[in-house]
């Protein structure tokens, strides 16, 4: 369970990276298809943060898929920890704070599998997660810092936490270790066929991430041409020589929020914390049935949460932009 | 201008909070803000006394304005930019504390000791916990590089001897050992209750009541904290609520999501 | 001239910004006002690249204003350079390329100064200096890297350079110490009265040398409101509290490039690389003397350019729009 | 298909270097590139065979097309920027090299060595140089940090034994001591020239002699090499330009501002 196997030695990093084929080329295939490009056992990077544009789409599929033995990262942990638990898809995850958000309390899922040492959750300070990904972005193999030091947070994740006295200033410094996943899932507002992603609002530590990445799926509200992504290229945030995928999935972040299209669906939400509270893997599992294995399709999942919901959602996730 | 009179206060617990520690801010500063009492508490400075005062999420968010009714469910929704300043990724958000940029971290806390260390991962023992808390967010970053307002309820199981484990660091095991241990700026600066208002003793870095609120005996005070508090040698009785302070609260939370 | 006394100790870093009102609050003045917060012997970083988004009407307002021993940081050096050596702004210059241009050849105003020893051109790696300033940004004393290692441009910078091994892979990395000018110069095309920035196309190492600086003296294109910044917080890129002086500087970069309001006017930069090929110091001092101290004001040395010139660098510049 | 006859090309020197230096690249690829002959060459080689080649521009741009008549004067202007993919920071497309998504880097020289060391810093001593050259830029990142082709022309003043000063490493010493160095990845590949298309020896790294262009003697080859050149064991002769080829490059550099 030591987190140092996820430290990828430089000339491995590279040398997969430079493997793929990288080229400008179309890329666009269906969530079931992607879903096969994630392996059991993967470091899996998920984008966004807690209720905000988690690519649940292809958290979906890849639950449906029966993946298992992930190791998720995240910044912030929502309803798509307990679900990846619950389902049996990760036993481990990396991440800062973990619960459905703080007006629900704290997740009964979480406590289950934590409490009886089901999975691990691996708690690191939001910062630190953050820079992890940007020494994994950047290709060197630690970032210094400042926080976590002096804390439990930081004597429990043992050696993968380490310090130095600062050669120029001797200052003490702490050492991050790079968080390279295998693949990251990232949802975007729009992106081309070849996977040029273009992210309106909050970016969270998506482009750290996807740089950090071996590969990157992209679930998309919409596919644009790649002569509109030209028009503004430094809108792009994503390049596509990143990218393995893209799917188009829309209103894929649902029952979360995509920043400028819907805001989260907050009746949803709420059964969901309903439930749980009564009996928390039980009622995790009857959601995994009823939402996650019972629909024919992503469209077919939305239609169970409802027209009147995703309306709601849209109208307010909007309203960003009024004035 | 009324004035509520105890016991029957005319306010909740948590507006109660959200005045006084809105008062420990200044015009002019950068707060890094929590939702919930932290961003009333902001917000409610900026519409009285502090109009230059810059709001901080760590979501990635710099001087938004909230609309009263919209609170947001956390500082990672949409609810949290509108009309800000500048939109940027959490990494850069988070290190504006690194660098140097905030004046000031507020946030609220599950369980704190007598050096302002909180906790908000285990009840128990770390491996073998009686309840697994959502844990750190950026709450360790923020306390480790900047100066800290803490507003929570004042109970004897959160206001323990020693925190069960130290997510994040306030003032470590007393004296210089926050310094020694790595972390020569900030500390924790101020802890708001529904019963006072704490400092830290220059020296020892042990608790200490500043002010009680109107009402409140020392007894009470002792009561519901489970360790020595010091208490300054000039406890002051603090100035209550007005009535134009809870109505711009009732104005920002007009369901009372996080006033109730 | 060791550039260690640039490397600020962290809490002398942090206090010096902390000092600083970040209050939001208005900072509109006048280039001759502004040229006031730059003190003699400050550290000025430059921000653009080459010949695009130099801060030229700032620059114009310090020489004229007479400062001296600056020591000027910048991405790649340009004509900028040659103006600050040898109207005695600056005997530092601390970069990782120094010439007015490829298509010009080299700089014989740099080669004159340099060569006999009259000013020192410190030499880093373009990434190493980008990654100084990222260092500065970040807070931290250094930034881990793979380059300039192996080579005699590292043998150079002495003490500044330092490796270690990596405690968590055993590679050999660089160490390159932060750059926390005392004040940035950077030209944007929009910003508020507080100083809040938006940029278009290319932002080089712009944003980081604003976190990095103690404060930022911003020109503008134009000034727009701060409604107008508040529609579009994802466009802004420097935020208010590291500026301290906002001036509106229409055609600022001139003869220098602004990205999508006019590229550089090449009439112009030939005619003062013909000057300083037939002698260097005298070529230079006579435009020194035509452009920088006879015009009463910025439109003055505009009008001087000429107005043929503006339109058509303008026309140029508003292409890049063009399908 | 009409092939030129030697001595009386019809083509400059850069455009030879241009199309001999195009073929090396391939479809797919990731090419760092400077402005001049590796930017005609990389536009050459996506029109003629690569149209999934992407180039990248130290300014900070991925994938842009260039429009024919209107070449940058540097990597930093917007015209570098036209119908791009993406405009990203400077610092973060060198980066790009360091994570491993570049497959060659591209550039020209001023002078170089049998190890395929480069300097564009001094000519002379460092201390007390004859001439002080514009420095690095992002050729030093570029040769750390990836495979490298360089084009330039062969005369004896830019191509000696050691370089006066190592701005960018090559092979540095040769055999292993580019490793040794620290840089593990990466390393000279190919010099292009208007005489040869050079590689180096795969145990001692030193430059070697893979084709000659048309019509070019070994002694030539020689003459203008300030150091002992290897020669392979197959020494092959270079497929002259074509018209088609040279025809590209016209288009694209009408004014002959690189290819004069």
């Amino acid at each position: 369970m030591k987190s140092e196997s996820l430290i990828k030695p430089y000339q491995q990093l590279r040398s997969a990276t430079l493997a793929r084929d990288r080229g400008l080329r179309e890329k666009v295939m269906s969530l079931e298809e992607a879903a096969k490009l994630v392996r059991d056992g993967d470091h899996v990077g998920i984008g966004g943060c807690t209720m905000s544009r988690t690519p649940m789409a292809m958290i979906w599929a890849l639950i449906r898929a029966r993946r298992k033995d992930l190791t998720v990262s995240r910044s912030i942990t929502s309803t798509e920890g307990d679900l990846l638990l619950a389902s049996g898809a990760s036993r481990h995850i990396i991440t800062s704070w973990f619960s459905q958000g703080i007006v629900w309390g704290v997740s009964k899922v979480m406590r289950h599998f934590t409490e009886n040492k089901l999975a691990r959750f691996e708690e690191w300070s939001h910062m630190s997660i953050g820079l992890r990904y940007r020494a994994g972005a950047m290709g060197i193999p630690f970032m210094p810092s400042r926080s976590m030091i002096g804390s439990d947070v930081s004597k429990r994740v043992g050696d993968d936490f380490k310090t130095m006295e600062c050669p120029f200033s001797g200052d003490r410094l702490v050492l991050l270790p790079a968080l390279n996943p295998d693949v990251a899932l990232i949802h975007v507002q729009r992106c081309d066929a070849y996977g040029n992603a273009q992210l309106d609002g909050l970016q969270f530590m998506d482009i750290d991430m996807a740089m950090a990445a071996n590969r990157v799926i992209l679930t998309t509200e919409r596919i644009v041409s790649n002569d509109q992504i030209r028009r503004t290229p430094d809108q792009t945030r994503i390049p596509f020589f990143t990218v393995e995928a893209v799917v188009e999935a829309p209103i894929g972040c649902a029952p979360h929020e995509c920043y400028g299209v819907y805001e989260p669906f907050f009746t949803q939400l709420d059964a969901y914390a309903e439930r749980t509270a009564k009996d928390a893997l039980q009622g995790c599992c009857d959601y995994l049935d009823e939402f996650y294995y019972g629909p024919k399709s992503w469209a077919d999942y939305l239609a169970k949460i409802g027209m009147d919901e995703v309306l709601d959602a849209c109208r307010r996730g909007r309203s960003v932009h009024n004035d | 201008m009324t004035r509520h009179q105890a016991p029957h206060r005319a306010y909740t617990a948590s507006e109660l909070l959200a005045v006084m520690a809105s008062r420990l801010l200044q015009d002019g500063q950068v707060v890094f803000a929590g939702v919930g009492i932290p961003l009333l508490a902001a917000t409610l400075a900026q519409r009285n006394f502090a109009p230059h005062l810059t709001i901080l999420f760590e979501g990635g968010t710099i001087g938004p304005f909230i609309v009263p009714g919209e609170l947001p469910p956390s500082t990672n929704e949409q609810r949290c930019t509108r009309r800000s300043n500048m939109v940027l990724p959490i990494t850069d958000v988070l290190l504006l504390l690194q660098r140097g940029y905030v004046d000031v971290g507020f946030m609220g806390g599950a369980q704190i000791d007598r050096f302002g260390n909180l906790n908000s991962s285990f009840i128990g023992e770390a491996d073998n916990p009686k309840i697994r808390l959502p844990g750190t967010g950026g709450g360790n970053d923020i306390s480790s590089l900047t100066n800290m307002i803490v507003a929570m309820k004042h109970e004897k199981r959160r206001f323990v001897r020693d925190v069960d484990f130290i997510t994040s660091p306030g003032w470590i095991k007393g004296h210089r050992t926050r310094d020694r241990a790595g972390l020569p700026q900030g500390g924790m600066w101020r802890v708001v209750t529904d019963l006072a208002i704490m400092g830290f003793d220059e020296e020892t870095r042990e608790m200490k009541v500043l002010a009680m609120h109107e009402g409140v005996t020392r007894e009470e005070v002792r009561d519901n904290t489970g360790f020595a508090l010091l208490f300054d040698d000039h406890v002051a009785t603090a100035d209550p609520p007005h009535q134009e302070e809870l109505a711009v609260l009732r104005e920002l939370d007009p369901e009372r999501l996080y006033t109730a």
